[in-house]
């Protein structure tokens, strides 16, 4: 029985090297894949595109540069949905952390946008168009805080000019005023915004999460206190599928493009734990 | 104030019925205005609301869409105010007849939030009423958890084996709920390991639980007779980074080839890779975390796994803490209230048209 | 003295958490709001200030005790120090006093926090599709049939969420979506139900002073 | 293959290659960066300390406009800072009790509605439950599954009585529920875990070496 022997020895390495080459090689050749959008996915973008112009919708960046590759995308695609339906946003961030990644998301996204704007009319602008309020512990003041008035909890804003003089805060003033909070985050924030700011103030919550806490998240889509849901890198991918087809916003869609390196890594591993229980069975066939 | 010139309207019926009230339940500052539709309603356009102080002067504050009648006003409280409604379409207005005089107040209580103050002071209730009892050292029964029983048996194969035990307590800190039933659990092997003068290995993430760790395992080795078996180097802390604790822990599954792996605790994606190689060595290995994240790893790597709250009941088993076995039963108690609201309220939903769900906002 | 001061002020201020959930009066939510903006935000920020100490502590007690691995704690603090210089004088755009450019090479505190603490941040992360493929052929084993049930849905999922399972057959996608929405919301639900009664047993013996073990904390 | 000019991203690659070292197994290449990780995390952390929190909430208000009310909350938060000092480290339990009681006082309404009494509406049998699944006629089966799920998960973690007769069988329907939504949440990690090594190869193959797109 050498072959058995064979077969629950394979050493780490080798596994290793065989994991890499399946997720290297899809990137090298890039194939397209079509992405079809379930309906959690479909809820959520549904819920940004029903707000009502003179309504905000408020993003609250909340991953960090462990979870960058799942989350980044859907900042990106949720921020390119917003300015093309000339929605009005506020990006906030629950933790330090992930303020870094909430700038370089803005900057990108309204440099994508202003670069092509030919007026000053669908040019994205700071201060009219979107504010990044930036950051202010612990997370139950700005969750509470701004039910009442949100230049109250963020009195100045990330890059320091005061809130009061800017335009936007002087027509979006509390929760009244915000159709919708996406809460973009690997860990609890979504929830503390459904328990705190939903139960109080009436607030709707979508939520982008991470694969690894996505089964958690469930029972609240379906009792309807979520009123969408985005999870991990296929989540990015459905929704950037989304602001590709039915918007037409061009930008670079990173989430689809690791779907086929997901696809193959997929395979490799469910390969791995058949061939890893085969042997596991024979042997303990053969005591 | 510019005076609204008033058109007389053969065509568009005036919206009636309008009445004007406090919204309830709130701070103040709102005020609900509501109107039957105008019987042309398929001809309007929308329906502009008008706002007065004096009675005398209106102002036109909101615009709604046609076919809706409800339109909520921002107000400064104990301030009267009387509302006009007008069935508007292309430039014909027609004016209602104005509402009662109203003002914006502020409410003492919610009642829309009652249900949620009710049923806190239930289940609230029903789990001090067991911690009350459980301090007053009335007998409280758990079953015994299979965990422990498994607890017992991998001790025990190690002990045959002469090979040492490995005791993990994960990488959580001394506030979190899991690690303080870990810190239980360790008393507990710790005394069966000195009755059998089994080795006794147990690497720590954070430095405050490592010092009540070695606290607890010495008087657990005492409490046996046996204090002069405690080696103090058997309790050590390690480092207090996540990835560098678990290449250390697998480095003393392979050095040290214990027989029983323990790895109970608050995890984080670590947990994989202590478990994996713990796995390999083909020891048998006991987990218990209440990270749900984790437990899918846990369930298909180890022997035995303590899920979520069977690791809390289990330490509560052992430790026969008051604190922690009136909280169980407690919160069982409070399972069994969950589960007769579900059924009756699901007979009440099914056979009768009562909007039972309102009843759970 | 130690003791029952914290304990009063931990019951009142519960109380003071709670009663604004039931009580909609301007007073209240007033009073309420303003206690959070103006007291407890700027107690979080001194909690910052202690977090940040302990760590130093930490490392500075390890130079001195020449503890395992202390010439990394030189690393740590010298680097802390410099992002901090560069971001409390270079403020938060990199126009503050401090220049944070030399010629055409910028370092302002987000241009190090994004090409420094991102790709060290991402990559420890990344390690672990690698420990999952060598863990999922050595570790996970359909060893009772609670396990096997498990690795029988996770394969459903596996594939079902990726396009190739659309491709395989259209239901593929729409069981593991079943499986996401029924079961798995029950099971969920259920533990849901027992770890909310545990966080409200552990909040009700917090306020009312039975679970005092947060006391110990404080003393050295 | 275009390989990237910018010493940022070559600073960038580094790190990331340094701790990808920790694979063959833990080294002081992995031990510097790690270190490195935590200083620059902190250092990036008290720049907002300061700009964003301690500088518009309390130094602006107190030195500038001298608004001499938030003297109270220095005061009190001060008190964090006794730790250190072991013979008055017991005032730490001051602030600590302020702000841990607000937020335990806070998380008990929003608990119970959120974690319980929600849960229990998205449960219950009803015909607007049943509707709820848009799934048509199947929704009424979906929504018993559903009931019947969560009352025996309920019955696996009940610890008063023995696991025998019908309490025993609803607590091995029981653990079947549980094992499938462990089986969900297993595959979805799978799916986490190697989306953040795809990430970081767009980056390296990418911006640094220019090989893919």
């Amino acid at each position: 029985m050498k072959f058995v022997d064979y077969l629950t020895k394979i050493d780490r390495r080798i596994i290793y090297v065989i994991l890499l080459a399946v997720v290297v090689l899809p990137l090298l050749f890039p194939s397209a894949l079509s992405v079809r959008v379930m309906p959690p996915v479909e809820k959520l973008f549904h819920a940004i595109d029903a707000i009502p112009e003179e309504k905000a919708l408020i993003i609250d960046f909340d991953y960090d540069p462990q979870t960058l590759p799942e989350l980044e995308p859907m900042g990106f695609a949720i921020l390119r949905h917003a300015f093309s339906r000339r929605i009005k946003v506020l990006a906030l961030s629950l933790y330090v952390q992930p303020l870094g990644l909430a700038q370089n998301a803005l900057i990108q996204v309204t440099e994508e946008f202003n670069s092509t704007a030919q007026t000053n009319r669908d040019s994205v602008i700071y201060g009219r168009d979107y504010v990044f309020l930036g950051w202010q512990p612990p997370p139950l003041i700005p969750i509470l805080g701004m039910g009442e008035s949100i230049i109250n909890v963020y009195r100045i804003d990330y890059y320091g000019n005061r809130t009061d003089t800017l335009p936007l805060l002087k027509e979006i003033k509390n929760y009244s005023d915000i159709a919708l909070l996406v809460s973009i985050s690997s860990g609890d924030p979504p929830k503390w915004w459904v328990e705190y700011a939903q139960n109080r103030f009436g607030l709707q919550v979508g939520a982008g999460v991470t694969a690894v806490s996505a089964s958690e998240f469930y029972p609240f889509l379906q009792t309807g206190q979520f009123s969408g849901l985005a999870i991990g890198m296929k989540g990015a991918a459905e929704y950037e599928e989304l602001v590709d087809n039915q918007l037409h916003v061009a930008g670079r869609r990173k989430a689809s493009e690791a779907l086929p390196s997901l696809t193959y890594a997929h395979l490799v591993m469910i390969a791995f734990i058949i061939i890893g229980n085969i042997g596991f069975f024979i042997k303990r066939r053969q005591k | 104030m510019d005076l609204i010139l008033l058109t007389a309207i053969f065509v568009l019926t005036p919206p009636a019925g309008v009445r004007a009230y406090d919204t309830p339940d709130d701070r103040g500052g709102s005020i609900t205005v509501e109107w039957n539709l105008s019987s042309d309603d398929a001809a309007v356009e929308r329906y502009d609301v008008y706002r007065s102080d004096n009675g005398v002067d209106y102002i036109k504050i909101g615009v709604i869409g046609k076919g809706r009648s409800v339109f909520e006003d921002e107000t400064e409280n104990n301030k009267e105010y009387m509302y006009k409604v007008a069935a508007v379409q292309d430039t014909i207005i027609a004016f209602s007849e104005p509402s009662m005089r109203v003002k914006s107040v502020s409410q003492w209580i919610d009642r829309k939030k009652i249900n949620i103050v009710v049923a806190v002071f239930i289940f609230g209730g029903i789990i001090l009423y067991f911690i009350y009892h459980a301090r007053k050292g009335k007998e409280l029964f758990i079953r015994k958890i299979a965990g422990v029983q498994a607890i017992d048996d991998a001790v025990g194969r190690a002990t045959e084996m002469g090979k040492p035990i490995l005791y993990c307590p994960g990488i959580g800190y001394i506030e979190d709920i899991a690690t303080i039933a870990s810190l239980s659990i360790i008393g507990e092997v710790a005394k069966k390991c000195a009755q059998y003068d089994t080795k006794f290995i147990n690497p720590h993430f954070d430095p405050i639980v490592y010092t009540v760790a070695r606290e607890i395992v010495k008087e657990s080795y005492s409490s046996v007779g046996r204090p002069d078996a405690f080696d103090p180097d058997s309790v050590y802390f390690v480092t207090d980074s996540q990835f560098a604790y678990a290449a250390a822990v697998d480095g003393i599954m392979l050095r040290e080839k214990p027989a029983t792996n323990f790895l109970i605790g608050w995890f984080r994606a670590e947990s994989l890779i202590i478990a994996e190689t713990g796995a390999s060595t083909g020891a048998i290995q006991i987990a218990g975390t209440d990270q749900v994240s984790q437990l899918p790893f846990f369930v298909t790597a180890c022997d035995y796994t303590l899920i979520g709250e069977e690791l809390y009941a289990a330490s509560a088993y052992i430790s026969k803490e008051p604190l922690l076995l009136g909280a169980i039963k407690g919160e069982d108690m409070g399972k069994l209230v969950i589960v007769s609201i579900l059924v009756a309220a699901s007979i009440i939903g099914l056979v009768t048209k009562l909007h039972i769900l309102d009843l759970f906002r | 003295m130690k003791r029952t001061i914290p304990l009063v002020l931990v019951f009142i201020f519960g109380l003071l958490g709670f009663i604004p959930f039931i009580v909609p009066h301007e007073i209240v939510q007033s009073s309420d709001d303003f206690l959070r903006n103006n007291f407890l935000k700027i107690l979080a920020a001194f909690a910052l200030i202690l977090g940040l100490g302990s760590l130093l502590r930490v490392h500075i007690d390890k130079i001195k005790r020449k503890g395992q691995n202390w010439p990394y704690s030189w690393v740590l603090i010298i680097t802390f120090l410099v992002t901090a210089i560069i971001g409390l004088f270079g403020g938060v755009t990199g126009q503050g006093v401090l220049p944070t450019r030399i010629g055409s090479f910028s370092f302002d505190i987000w241009t190090i926090f994004f090409n420094i603490e991102v790709p060290l941040g991402a990559t420890m992360f990344a390690l672990l599709s690698f420990f999952m493929a060598s863990a999922a052929y050595r570790a996970f084993r359909a060893r009772s049939t609670e396990a096997t049930l498990l690795l029988v849905a996770a394969f459903i999922v596996m594939l079902g969420v990726l396009p190739l399972g659309n491709s395989i057959s259209p239901h593929l996608p729409s069981f593991a979506q079943w499986i996401m929405d029924v079961p798995n919301v029950a099971a969920q639900r259920g533990i849901l139900f027992g770890v909310a009664l545990g966080m409200l047993a552990t909040a009700l013996k917090i306020i009312l002073g039975i679970e005092r073990s947060w006391l110990g904390g404080g003393g050295e | 293959m275009n390989i990237s000019l910018d010493p940022w991203v070559w600073i960038s690659a580094l790190c990331s290659l340094a701790i990808f070292s920790f694979l063959f197994r833990d080294n002081p290449v992995y031990k510097l960066a790690e270190h490195i990780f935590v200083g620059v995390a902190n250092g990036w952390a008290v720049t907002f300390y300061w700009h964003n929190v301690l500088e518009p909430s309390l130094v602006d208000p107190l030195f500038r406009h001298g608004q001499l009310l938030y003297i109270i909350p220095c005061i009190v938060g001060m008190l964090y800072l006794t730790r250190f000092i072991p013979k008055v480290s017991w005032l730490v339990r001051i602030p600590i009790g302020v702000s841990m009681g607000y937020a335990v006082g806070a998380s008990i309404p929003a608990t119970a509605q959120a974690y319980i009494i929600k849960q229990i509406q998205g449960t219950i049998l009803t015909p607007h439950n049943f509707a709820s699944w848009n799934a048509g006629t199947m929704g009424i089966v979906w929504s018993i599954i559903l009931f019947i799920g969560v009352l025996c998960t309920l019955s696996y973690f009940y610890f008063s009585k023995e696991h025998k007769g019908a309490l025993g069988i609803a607590s091995r329907i029981g653990i079947m529920f549980v094992m499938i939504g462990f089986g969900a949440a297993f595959g979805y990690t799978a799916m986490a875990r190697v989306s953040l090594l795809i990430g970081r190869l767009q980056f390296l193959l990418g911006d640094w070496l220019g090989i893919i797109n």
